[in-house]
């Protein structure tokens, strides 16, 4: 290790112990580290982004490009000129032309993403658990596979059904069809709880792995230390 | 009265995209295409206001005095040197990763091993806050697949591998497939209410 | 022309056909109720706790990126943000609203601001705050922001990972109330464990209509209902015909 | 009928009155408990008085003066109040609200009494309602009732005629002072209340008349009721829940020692590693996916995770990619999420200590893809005109008048890659990519496989996928087992072990915690609750 990566391991292993501190109790100095941790990243992002979008699609094209592009890649300029406006908020107004832009492309592309990208796969998803070949031997996989199938048909259905909104019957008594769909509801919560724990179970696993990640910093670094004093 | 140019600019370029995304006209995908990588440009560029904005609350705060002021010290400290160096040098120089190894890595995996804390917390306190089959089951899940992603000492408990395996293949996609789909309808639902101008977070009151 | 693009621009031209005549059949006679969200009933109570206390409350927007479907949630939260400004701006202290992306950030001061000029007041552009732009830098801000400020209830709607448990845990030591919900499934599972109320999947996306945010929320959900229905169908019609091999 | 002269506005009071019934100042210093006064004056900053010892320490100083010290200082503290977070106050009522209740803890935390004793956190945690929530309901209180009592004031036709009797009616008294806004004093941030300047307790003569006849039930009641609000509150709280605030420090404690010994032993002390999984479908399907790659094939990665997960993600891809670099794979890297080339990099680099890569020629980074969903499909569709440049600014294609990189040479489209690798924490990240993905690489012609390395987080979330056919994913590897087992099928002996044994003594223990913790605090305040209730009923 260099003098450069040794400043940069003790500082690793001060912030580390810094941000640990936090299950203690909360402090000031892991305010400090937190503010740090927001500037840097922030630092980091606004990097990128100039380097990769604002320097080689916002101004590029307008000096290499030909002139039917060159005007045409005027629009986001102006369009992004416009929106820093926002910074200011007595000249913010200025900048609601472009946001309306964004918020329609984005509500566009939030109604297309999601139907393309989650409705329709899912439902042929769900369908094509049943895709059984007709030719193909009915055994004991294919069996399985149904019976599995079944369960997640049932699942997902139940899971939908518990998000219903309206109610079908008034407060008082409840029709019969009230009363099916809210049993239909109880299931979905079953299957909602069992994944979320899988998923949880998960989560925590990564964060341990993180963990152990930095407890494994924390002893090399002292190892090392140790190493480098004992010789 | 809000403005009607803003949410006539906001419907009629949303409802251009969106057509662009099921009908396969050359005019529509074309005009889509360019109104896409505009937006696109345009994200980026607030990504930037961002941090200007980041940084203009955080110099107020800081030359104004009151106690929390050395955090946003630290803050525009973070923020000014990461932008000299990286900006300077550029993202992925030895500079920048110097940084990015020995402040941005620690810091931020710290947190996320906080977090198993944090959720371990979560999840003994689960059962006393709301005692509900609800709870039992996602704890009792949670506690199998736990104890299945380790290798548990090399010890096998018969059943519990394939059980684990049974509940990420079956039930868990189950669960996790209605709760996606009920969500691309809330997804829709917001949209839509954007594109036709019942909701309009844009400014221009 | 793909059959499934036709079929799914079907779907949203029926969504929208069902939302103006849900909305035109409200306006005539009174719809059916909606079922109870225990955490929409303690969400009203602690905003009239902190119109009549004087508390301030903080609604956390996530960091939804704005061109994917992760906007819609955001959307929703600055709707819900929206519908509190109004209602408590004029009280006392206005609520904050805190984002870790530019443009849902700038969103928020627009909200902010037109609930303050519609109340004819001053508004502060201070309360839509940035507080990171990367997942974990935006929970740091966020928890920072509720250990420094006094916040009543936190309203985390909006798109959130893992690191929503930070969050959670933050407004916890601070003994506030926290309603959280989001569109992302690992935040769902750890809002599950960790959040005082929990909103799970869809039910977040009818904040706006659970809190008055206006006639097309509520509009919205009588849609939703119904076409939920119709996907449970072709589901399970779709299903059967490949069983037989007819699909 | 004895009376005593308010030594604040210098009105009449029955001799029993604690508090003067016009301006709520003390009548009897030298009786008035010190906490109560420090309530009403100034709420949240009122009571660091106490703390300061601004009464308790000289009783005989005049409770006008006190007060005026305190106005003083609460005029000092205002700057801190008036924080930038806190709208303008347009009105009255919020300007009132805002010097009242402060902003931020930092009022309460330094000046709080509590604050010598107690750490901040403790404080926060310590009650049922904040202190600024406490201090407000005080305040408002106050202010509801002094409200009340200027409406019911408005003088019955007697009451007209006895207060004639005297020099000057109260409506005319408060008509002097109704343009100020009180500026200081417990009525702070208040138009039109009555003066509180001290000069006009010393100046104006003390009125002679009966208090009796000012005094209607109605306002008795209110005062009772606010004196009894304001005893209460000046009470020292018992700390009710300081017990299990303290027991959730502790909870959060034990479960921090516990896990973090667990971690830590086979770290420091064993060296007996724990066995790597036997098998697992999906890394031996990645493992077969890459061994049969071409020579030089390109292969496209995705590194979409965030910093915090890298320790995660690093581990299980090491293997994976050392495997991949001895095929001799060219590597293009790629991001939707801004840390992601930095991410990139890092990872790159983190092989140049065995096997050197040289930029440009074994690996190119294109850097990042903005715009979500939107900006991923155009790159799926003309990888090229999305991203024209790679980070540093080189020109990243070879096109028909420009060389390109040669590690990306040969590329037009995404299929002509042989492979795509997706290093991935979130789940809506992961959907993106397989959908975006998937129209173009499910097609008998194209061979390009899609392979995942995944946080364990998100196995039910892509595990269909490649459960499904036609598969839209080729191979997955989740997490550290996933990684773990990779290591075991190809071979190679380098899976850091000891983070193999502490991430097996991890998750026990997290188990462990969860269920037996959760259970045993689940059912331990029950019974005591029930033996409480038992007890109960024995007596």
């Amino acid at each position: 290790m260099n003098l450069a990566d040794w400043i940069g391991a003790f500082l690793g292993f001060v912030l580390t112990l810094l941000v640990f501190s936090y299950l203690i109790g909360d402090n000031p100095l892991f305010r400090i580290t937190l503010h740090m941790f927001i500037g840097v990243s922030a630092g980091f992002v606004a990097v990128v982004a100039i380097y990769n979008i604002i320097l080689p699609r916002l101004f590029v094209p307008i000096f290499i490009n030909n002139s039917s592009q060159q005007i045409l890649s005027l629009f986001p300029l102006i369009l992004a000129g416009l929106l820093f406006s926002k910074i200011s908020p007595r000249f913010a107004f200025i900048g609601n032309l472009p946001m309306s832009y964004l918020v329609g492309v984005s509500a566009a592309a939030a109604i297309g993403g999601a139907v393309t990208g989650t409705l329709i796969p899912q439902v042929l998803a769900s369908m094509n658990l049943f895709a059984v070949q007709s030719n193909q031997a009915f055994d004991a996989s294919v069996g399985l596979r149904l019976v599995n199938g079944i369960i997640i048909l049932i699942g997902t259905v139940a899971t939908l059904a518990y998000f219903q909104f309206g109610k079908y019957s008034q407060a008082s008594e409840k029709t019969q069809f009230q009363t099916w769909i809210d049993g239909l509801g109880q299931i979905g919560q079953v299957f909602i709880a069992l994944t979320f724990g899988f998923l949880f179970a998960g989560i925590l696993s990564a964060a341990l792995t993180a963990l152990i990640g930095r407890v494994l910093f924390l002893v090399d670094f002292i190892r090392d230390i140790l190493g480098l004093l004992i010789g | 009265m809000r403005n009607p140019v803003y949410t006539a600019i906001a419907i009629g370029v949303g409802i251009v995209v969106l057509l662009g995304y099921f009908l396969q006209f050359d005019l529509l995908i074309n005009l889509r295409i360019i109104l896409l990588e505009w937006a696109t440009i345009l994200v980026a560029t607030t990504l930037l206001i961002g941090v200007v904005n980041l940084f203009i609350v955080h110099w107020r705060k800081s030359t104004t005095d009151q106690p929390n002021r050395v955090n946003s010290i630290a803050l525009l400290a973070g923020l000014t040197i990461t932008l000299g160096v990286a900006g300077w040098f550029g993202p992925t120089d030895p500079y920048s990763l110097w940084i990015f190894n020995y402040i941005l890595i620690p810091i931020e995996a710290s947190l996320m091993g906080i977090l198993s804390v944090v959720l371990i917390y979560a999840g003994v306190r689960l059962l006393r806050r709301k005692p509900n089959l609800l709870s039992i089951v996602f704890i009792a899940t949670a506690v199998v697949i736990l104890l299945m992603t380790g290798p548990l000492f090399g010890i096998d408990i018969p059943g519990l591998a394939e059980l684990r395996i049974w509940i990420g293949k079956v039930p868990a996609v189950a669960g996790a497939r209605g709760i996606l789909l009920g969500v691309s309808l809330g997804i829709i639902a917001a949209g839509l209410r954007i594109l036709m101008g019942a909701d309009r977070p844009y400014g221009g009151n | 022309m793909d059959r499934l693009n036709i079929l799914g621009l079907i779907f949203v031209l029926v969504f929208f056909g069902l939302m103006i005549a849900a909305s035109v059949v409200l306006r005539q006679r009174e719809g059916r109720k909606l079922r109870e969200i225990p955490a929409f009933v303690r969400l009203r109570r602690a905003i009239g706790l902190a119109v009549e206390a004087g508390s301030r409350l903080h609604i956390s927007l996530g960091r939804g990126q704005l061109l994917s479907s992760q906007s819609a949630i955001g959307y929703v939260g600055l709707s819900i943000l929206d519908r509190i400004a109004r209602s408590t701006s004029i009280s006392d202290r206005p609520p904050v609203a805190t984002s870790g992306e530019g443009s849902l950030g700038i969103l928020s001061q627009d909200t902010l601001q037109d609930a303050a000029k519609y109340l004819g007041v001053e508004s502060d552009p201070m309360r839509g705050r940035i507080t990171g732009l990367t997942p974990y830098s935006y929970a740091a801000g966020t928890l920072s922001f509720i250990q420094e400020e006094d916040i009543g209830a936190n309203l985390l709607i909006g798109s959130f990972g893992n690191e929503v448990a930070l969050i959670t845990d933050a407004a916890e030591r601070k003994v506030g109330m926290t309603l959280g919900g989001t569109d992302n499934l690992t935040g769902q599972a750890v809002l599950f464990a960790a959040a005082q109320e929990p909103l799970i999947g869809e039910e977040t996306y009818a904040g706006g209509a659970y809190l008055g945010a206006g006639p097309m929320h509520i509009a919205s959900l009588y849609a939703q209902d119904i076409l939920r229905w119709v996907l449970i169908g072709l589901i399970v019609i779709g299903a059967i015909l490949k069983l037989f091999s007819v699909l | 009928m004895e009376e005593i002269y308010c030594p604040q506005c210098g009105k009449t009071n029955p001799i029993d009155n604690k508090f003067c019934d016009f301006c709520l100042a003390h009548l009897h210093p030298q009786e008035g408990g010190s906490a109560d006064s420090e309530s009403i004056s100034v709420p949240g900053i009122g009571e660091n008085q106490n703390g300061l010892g601004g009464h308790d320490s000289d009783s005989n100083v005049p409770d006008w003066l006190s007060e005026l010290q305190q106005s003083k200082e609460v005029e000092n503290e205002e700057p801190l109040d008036s924080d930038s977070e806190l709208g303008k106050p347009a009105d009255a009522i919020s300007d009132w609200m805002t010097g009242v209740s402060g902003d931020g803890e930092a009022t309460i935390g330094e000046f709080s009494p509590a604050a010598p004793f107690l750490p901040d956190q403790e404080i926060n945690e310590s009650q049922d309602i904040p202190h600024w929530l406490n201090d407000a309901l005080i305040e408002e209180e106050t202010q509801d009732l002094l409200e009340d009592e200027r409406l019911e004031e408005v003088p019955s036709a007697s009451e007209e005629k006895d207060v004639s009797q005297g020099d000057s009616s109260p409506p005319k008294i408060r008509d002097e002072t109704s343009g100020d806004r009180e500026n200081a004093g417990p009525l702070a941030g208040l138009k039109g209340v009555l003066s509180a300047e001290p000069g006009a307790a010393r100046v104006r003569k003390p009125r002679t008349y009966s208090a009796k006849l000012k005094v209607s039930t109605s306002q008795r009641a209110h005062i009772d009721l606010l004196n009894s609000l304001l005893e209460d509150e000046g009470q020292p709280q018992p700390l009710p829940q300081r017990r299990s605030i303290s027991q959730q420090h502790m909870l959060r404690w034990g479960i921090a020692l516990v896990l973090l010994m667990a971690i830590l032993w086979p770290i420091v002390f064993t060296n007996q590693e724990m066995p790597l999984p036997d098998y697992d479908e999906g890394s031996a399907e990645v493992n077969r996916l890459i061994s049969q790659l071409p020579e030089n094939a390109r292969v496209l990665v995705g590194f979409d995770f965030e910093p915090g997960l890298a320790a995660e993600l690093d581990t299980a891809a090491k293997p994976v990619f050392d495997h991949l670099l001895s095929e001799g794979a060219l590597l293009t890297l790629i991001s939707t999420s801004p840390s992601g080339p930095i991410l990139a990099e890092r990872f790159i680099q983190s092989f140049q200590a065995d096997q050197l890569l040289i930029y440009g020629l074994e690996y190119v980074n294109l850097g990042y893809i903005p715009g979500g969903a939107v900006g991923l499909l155009s790159f799926i569709e003309n990888p090229q005109g999305t991203i024209p440049f790679t980070i540093d600014g080189l020109v990243a294609w070879e096109t028909d008048e420009r060389n390109g990189l040669p590690a990306t040479a040969g590329i037009s489209q995404i299929t002509d890659y042989s492979m795509i690798i997706l290093l991935v924490d979130d789940p809506d990240t992961a959907r993106m990519w397989i959908e975006q993905l998937s129209p173009t690489i499910i097609n008998p012609q194209v061979l390009t496989s899609l392979v995942l390395i995944t946080s364990a987080q998100l196995e039910p979330v892509v595990r269909p996928y490649y459960e499904s056919s036609p598969q839209p994913v080729n191979g997955l590897v989740v997490g550290l087992r996933g990684g773990a087992a990779y290591a075991r099928i190809s071979g190679g002996d380098d899976f850091p072990g000891k983070f193999w044994d502490a991430f097996g003594m991890g998750t026990f223990v997290a188990a462990l915690l969860i269920l037996v913790g959760g259970l045993g605090y689940y059912v331990i305040p029950e019974l005591s609750r029930t033996a409480r209730g038992q007890e109960k009923v024995k007596r």
